[in-house]
């Protein structure tokens, strides 16, 4: 029976460039590579987090990450990560709770109980960490709660909890003024980070090697702007759902040379691409953002609904660098871990200058507008995955301010008296309901139904727009 | 086994029912008031600028509606009310907000709050994650910041004097709820779970001195009982986030429990911990509430090196009040969408089994619509351990 | 004569709209059943028997609704949300802001007049605030659907209902009744659960004047009366507020067809 | 369903009646036909004990005592053996963990969503227009279960209706049905660490359709006991009778109602 009841593959989502069609055998084989690194027991293995701004220090003592949020995503892209879900859930924890780390956790416990990996582990498993470094950061709590519940299946894995945090948005502050000890903490962080590893490797860092590779993610950093600003183009030649994919060596392989020949393959299959003309959409009729929000990772295959209805992604908020780190104006260091520390910073509060300057702006909001813009948006696409907090709330009180302080668009509508009037309408957007691998909570009958509802949508501010 | 109330009681009643009331009048005679959620905003602060803290509540009994279209609806129920009675100007005689980095359904809605409610003046306190020296730094600084907000908001100069003196009235207050706890422990208890809840939850609309009047008073009411009017009955511990009303504990209560000790936000997790008094104000503050108030938001790092050691020393002080008062079962009460809690309901299942305590595990929405079903798993669960 | 067919295929309920040159012609409507193919294939004959027209007259059909894609011989398929604005600007033209309760959805949506639609919102994630609900809690008190709205008018003391699952509604009427809550004030007190509900879910889309209700739901005046308690502002409701859609599928296909 | 069970030394009666909206009423009449079935007045009954969602609702009962720890008693009088129960009922289903004394050491239950509970299976077997008591024995029949996708019991019942209309077999989508059942249910007992012996009881355990399921889903052997539905009354009726025994004993006054049949009149 457990055949017949596990889910239907998915289909294979169309990519539209060659590059994001790459991506999955290089997944496969830095997964593979914790499998031989664990077999082969040379280099020490840490579970982690994405966007920390510290694989450069992993990489330097030549500790082999395990991005723990990666391996759900597989499970969820792979439509297997039901069973992980539920072994958590038996253990006492609620499918309210983010599910990445349900999943984490529930695989965890599995192949602890077994002293093996649990039977058909999606792409051979994910191996046992020597350590794991977990972030408290502002912004997510199962990023400091996820590794503590795993720990009681691993109770010799040792946690080493880095703090770090960022100002917030203040309307009575400027975040300038409380940078320099924000600063100072983060790099007593990062430095007790290194501290830890060195200990736990036996190793000294060597900060030479540090500083090239903290050179190497900047250069990667910039030309991943540079490739991603090429979608600007008209028609856009790749879109969100390819950077769904796209965004493995962002977010997986920063630090590594692989990354950045990445890009520069990347940039040029698209600068091939929009010389001769060529969109993600044969004919590009709507240009959406994807505004918010981590997709579903078993139903990317709704991007290419989408596509199949003229409408491209040319951008989307999530999984970027926010900007180019030239505009960031970070201050000089020799230090990389000095370094670091700005470029976190300067990552997180790049929008808040902008921000100030628009009444009713915030720096998530502002952000939408500059990407509409820039972009030539007509319509915002966001996601609102139930367990996670993190990314997906505040995204209608964004599309609400949205609509409260960015230039309405003019169309015609009946009046009373049954002849045509000017009124302003706001953006077009639409919000899905689902999760980030939870399918239970997922309809593809559903979803389709508010895409081409939303699809006609824009169609009809398009034919009662007054020019 | 009726209770009888006496004046004291009967004002705490008042101010539980009438939440806010007094603030209204003293907002009238030309107070300030700030508003807060979560134990983790230094109210000394806010009381040394001269301004009086007022603690906001959620209601169970009200539909949350109008916040639902400004927030998701995946975030912390109890958090969505709070906010949903804000935007219904519940609370339109505050003069501002605090919020604290309690949770992700704080900092994420942190923006919705701050441009969504009327009131001048919002400010966010970053709290660390880790207890360890430079995050005790970080954090008198992030203090001092709170500090300078509140001296521009109110224009006035908050001296290290005048946070000391506020520093020795809120650890009177401190002992004054202690000595309500000691109320509990004579079996039956001789105050109700109920009346203590409602007692601090009266206290947390109060300035601070009327506070410690009002919880003199009702000690000193509850002892003249002599000996304690209820039946026995088994001893619980309650065990969770914020639990700011009766309901539930009124529920156990009525069916034959006492609730005689907790481990919730408006419980002793927030008014147990003592600011030291020998250190400079804002190091002693700091240590406080970032060190004392014992939270799953906070990481603390696992010195024991076993599983078993760690969960003594993350839930000890659970552990403590239990054998303090007695307890015979605990009630594990937590929050859908809670982060924090959530993710610690296997390791506090493990810490209850090794203290031999049985423990409820409830995952509630903060509405009074499921208290019919949480009736019969408590009443199970009182049967299972009587 | 140039006719063009609308049909919505609901969850409970199948709809059709006959479309003449000058307007509608006629309509019918049945429970859908089981098998939606021939639900779909009765309206049409029904349609057509009724009017004494022949097949060959319908120049083009359009469907909708969650059976939609069951309508085998329909030229077109459009979401319920286009047909439902393009529908409501057709018999209202003033309304803007449109909630249209349905037995397993509530739909949301903002509209101009000229049947285009601006904004649209679904609700939730089960059948807690759907207009199933209803037709749960007229079996349990053992009255007709028909005569809720009715009698939840005449309630005196609305009591407190929360709408969680939907079939489980049943036993917390049960239980209400037992408490010796009556009827009128459990129905207000329903009515008074959706409409926040549904209130909720509006201002989420941003509610414009004129609001209207459509669908089977809008047929409860106690409903309605509710919503507009809580809008402080009458709510419009069409003349059979059921076919709203099947009308606009009817009007969407005529478009098509004069391009 | 409203069950009453008459208990000297052993079952002496025990009657399955409807549950209504007029519940109090319609539990006279069951307690009636019990009495009758037994040739006993009504004032000869020592002590009742009522259980169950509308135990509140029984006008004569003397003390009220959950489910959780009737089923518990039930079972373990009838499965001295037993470690894990499970109920499924048509209000809730629930989990109970019992100790080698037979004492309840945990529980876990699901009363929130009719998609947990044996409501579930009934509402689909109505749409289908099949009689509940022959679901199980058709959904045995399946060679191809279907997943069902929706949780929600209303829109599962569509999604059933709207597979029927494709031509998928009956036998399928109930075998599918009570997979998806089985699932919720599994997933909510995993919590008490699932220990043999697995007893099953409740309206649901007359389906056998659903023990499969769910002793595949659980991998383990599940048994059954020969009533399941009155295993809770039963349960009742034994602590009732535990409580006279022990109040003689110390010789203290037992506390007992009136023992008559109120008239209820709701609609």
């Amino acid at each position: 029976m457990a055949e017949e009841q596990k889910e239907a593959k998915p289909k294979k989502r169309m990519t539209a460039t060659k590059a994001a069609a790459s991506i999955g055998p290089m997944v496969k084989e830095f997964i593979t590579g914790t499998l031989q690194a664990r077999a082969e027991g040379k280099q020490k293995l840490a579970y982690t987090f994405i966007v920390c701004h510290h694989e450069e220090i992993f990489r330097a003592m030549d500790v082999v990450p395990i991005w723990t949020e990666n391996f759900a995503g597989i499970c969820g892209a792979k439509r297997d990560a039901e069973r992980f879900l539920q072994r958590a859930e038996s253990l006492g924890l609620s499918r309210s709770l983010c599910t990445y780390a349900l999943c984490g956790i529930g695989f965890d416990q599995w192949r602890e109980e077994l002293g093996q990996m649990p039977p058909d582990a999606p792409w051979g498993g994910m191996v046992k960490p020597d350590f794991m470094i977990s972030s408290g950061q502002i912004l997510c709590d199962p990023r400091s709660k996820w590794y503590q519940a795993s720990q009681q299946f691993m109770p010799d894995v040792p946690i080493y909890n880095i703090d770090l945090p960022y100002p917030l948005f203040q309307r009575d502050q400027d975040h300038r003024e409380v940078l320099g000890y924000y600063h100072r903490y983060i790099v007593k962080q990062l430095r007790g980070l290194v501290a830890f590893l060195e200990e736990q490797t036996k190793k000294k860092m060597d900060y030479d090697r540090l500083r090239e590779l903290v050179d190497l993610s900047d250069r990667t950093w910039n030309l991943i702007e540079e490739t991603y600003d090429l979608r600007k183009a008209i028609p856009c030649p790749m879109g969100t759902g390819d950077a769904m994919n796209t965004m493995v060596p962002i977010n997986f392989m920063m630090a590594t040379q692989k990354a950045y020949d990445f890009f520069v393959e990347l940039k040029k299959e698209l600068e091939e691409k929009i010389a001769r003309g060529e969109g993600e959409v044969e004919n590009e009729k709507y240009r959406l953002m994807w505004g918010g929000g981590l997709p579903s990772w078993f139903a990317l295959t709704d991007f290419n609904y989408f596509n199949s209805k003229g409408a491209s992604f040319p951008v989307e908020t999530t999984y970027r660098m926010v900007a180019p780190l030239k505009e960031m104006d970070l201050p000089e260091t020799k230090d990389p871990i000095e370094h670091l520390a700005w470029r976190w910073l300067g990552y997180w509060t790049f929008w808040y200058d902008k921000a100030r300057k628009r009444p009713g702006s915030e720096p998530d909001v502002e952000r939408l507008i500059n990407r509409i813009e820039e972009y030539k948006i007509d319509g915002v696409v966001m996601h609102e995955a139930f367990s996670c907090r993190t990314w997906h709330v505040g995204l209608i009180w964004q599309l609400h301010q949205l609509a409260k302080i960015y230039k309405p668009i003019p169309v015609y509508v009946v009046g009373k008296d049954g002849k045509k009037e000017k009124v302003y309408r706001e953006l077009p957007s639409l919000i899905l309901e689902s999760d980030i691998i939870d399918i239970t909570s997922y309809s593809e009958v559903d979803t389709r139904n508010k895409i081409d509802a939303f699809i006609e949508t824009l169609e009809s501010i398009r034919m009662n727009r007054a020019a | 086994m009726e209770l009888t109330q006496g004046k004291a009681l009967s004002t705490v009643e008042r101010l539980y029912q009438d939440y806010g009331f007094r603030a209204r009048e003293l907002k009238g005679q030309g107070e300030k008031i700030i508003g807060y959620v979560c134990s983790f905003v230094p109210l000394e602060l806010i009381k040394a600028s001269g301004a009086i803290p007022f603690r906001i509540r959620g209601n169970i009994f009200e539909p949350i509606t109008k916040g639902d279209t400004l927030l998701e609806t995946i975030v912390c129920p109890y958090y969505r009310s709070c906010f949903d009675l804000s935007v219904k100007d519940k609370y339109e005689f505050l003069s501002g907000v605090v919020i604290p980095h309690g949770c992700d359904s704080m900092v994420r809605s942190f923006s919705t709050w701050s441009y969504g409610l009327p009131y001048s003046y919002f400010h966010f306190v970053n709290i660390p994650t880790v207890c360890e020296e430079s995050s005790f730094e970080f954090f008198e600084e992030e203090l001092n910041t709170f500090r300078k907000s509140l001296e521009k908001f109110f224009g006035k100069t908050i001296t290290d004097e005048e946070l000391s003196r506020v520093i020795r009235i809120y650890n009177e207050n401190r002992e004054k709820v202690r000595a309500l706890y000691e109320l509990r422990k004579a079996d039956p208890p001789l105050i109700s779970g109920t009346e203590l809840t409602m007692t601090l939850t009266a206290g947390s609309s109060l300035p601070i001195e009327e506070a410690n009047d009002l919880f003199d008073q009702v000690v000193a009411e509850v002892k003249a009982r002599g000996s304690s009017p209820l039946k026995k009955g088994p001893r619980i511990l309650i065990d969770g986030a914020c639990l700011d009303h009766i309901e539930l504990i009124k529920l156990v209560e009525d069916l034959g429990g006492h609730v005689v000790a907790d481990a919730i936000c408006n419980g002793a997790r927030d008014h147990f911990p003592k600011t030291d008094v020998t250190l400079p104000p804002i190091k002693a503050l700091s240590q406080r509430y970032l060190d004392k108030v014992n939270c799953p938001k906070t990481y603390r790092a696992n010195k024991a090196g076993t599983f078993e050691g760690d969960i003594a020393n993350r839930f000890g002080d659970i552990g403590a009040y239990a054998k303090e008062f007695k307890a015979e079962g605990a009630i594990l009460y937590v929050y859908k969408y809670c982060d924090p809690f959530g993710f610690e309901v296997p390791a506090r299942k493990a810490y209850y089994q090794s203290l031999n305590l049985p423990m409820l595990h409830l995952e509630d929405i903060y509405s009074a619509g499921t208290m019919g079903q949480l009736r019969t798993r408590i009443q199970a669960f009182l049967e299972m351990i009587g | 004569m140039i006719l063009t067919l609308g049909i919505d295929i609901g969850s409970a309920q199948s709809k059709g709209m006959l479309l003449g040159e000058e307007g509608p012609l006629n309509s019918f409507e049945c429970a859908s059943g089981v098998d939606f193919k021939r639900t779909a294939l009765r309206i049409q004959e029904e349609l057509l028997s009724r009017s004494g027209k022949s097949l060959d007259e319908i120049k083009r059909t359009v469907a909708t609704g969650y059976g939609s894609k069951s309508v085998v011989f329909a030229d077109d398929m459009r979401p319920d949300i286009v047909c439902l604005a393009k529908g409501i600007s057709s018999l209202l033209p003033t309304v803007r802001t449109l909630i249209d309760v349905g037995d397993l959805y509530t739909k949301i949506l903002r509209t101009d007049g000229n049947g285009q639609v601006h904004n649209f919102l679904l609700s939730g994630k089960c059948a807690g605030g759907s207009g199933r609900i209803l037709q749960v809690i007229a079996k349990v008190l053992q009255i007709k659907v028909e005569d809720i709205g009715e009698l939840s008018l005449k309630s005196k003391k609305r009591v407190e209902f929360s709408t969680g699952c939907a079939v489980f509604a049943e036993s917390e009427a049960i239980s209400r009744l037992s408490q010796e809550v009556t009827k009128e004030d459990l129905l207000a007190g329903l009515h008074r659960a959706l409409a926040a509900q549904f209130n909720s879910l509006a201002e989420r889309v941003g509610i414009e004047m004129d609001v209207a209700m459509t669908g089977g739901g809008a047929k409860d005046i106690g409903l309605v009366q509710s919503f507009s308690e809580i809008r402080k502002h009458p709510i419009l409701v069409p003349p059979n507020p059921q076919m709203t859609a099947a009308l606009g599928a009817a009007i969407i296909a005529r478009e098509s067809l004069t391009g | 369903m409203t069950k009453v069970v008459i208990l000297k030394e052993e079952i002496i009666a025990s009657v399955v009646g409807p549950t209504g909206p007029e519940q109090r009423r319609l539990a006279n009449k069951v307690m009636e036909e019990t009495l009758r079935k037994a040739s006993l007045s009504f004032p000869q009954i020592t002590y009742i004990v009522s259980t169950g969602y509308g135990r509140i609702n029984v006008p004569f009962s003397d003390r009220q005592v959950t489910e959780v720890t009737c089923h518990a008693r039930g079972i373990v009088h009838l499965f001295s053996g037993a470690r894990t129960i499970i109920d499924i009922g048509g209000q809730d289903s629930k989990g109970i963990k019992i100790d080698a004394s037979g004492k309840v050491v945990d529980f876990v239950m699901n009363d929130k969503c009719a998609a947990g509970s044996g409501r579930f299976i009934e509402v689909i077997a109505d749409t289908l227009g099949i009689p509940l008591d022959q679901v199980g024995a058709l959904s045995l029949q399946s060679s191809h279960p279907v997943k069902i996708s929706n949780i929600c019991t209303i829109w599962a019942q569509q999604e059933v209706v709207s597979s029927l209309a494709e031509g998928v077999p009956v036998a399928d989508l109930l075998a599918g049905i009570h997979y998806s059942l089985a699932d919720r249910i599994v997933r909510m007992v995993s919590r008490l660490r699932v220990e043999d012996l697995v007893i099953l009881t409740g309206g649901g355990a007359k389906n056998k359709g659903l023990i499969k399921a769910l002793s595949e889903q659980l991998n383990r052997s599940v048994l059954v006991p020969p009533n399941p539905l009155i295993t809770g009354a039963l349960g009742a009726a034994l602590i009732g009778k535990e409580m006279v025994e022990k109040a003689r004993k110390n010789k203290t006054p037992i506390e007992t109602r009136e023992r008559v049949f109120k008239e209820v009149e709701i609609l």
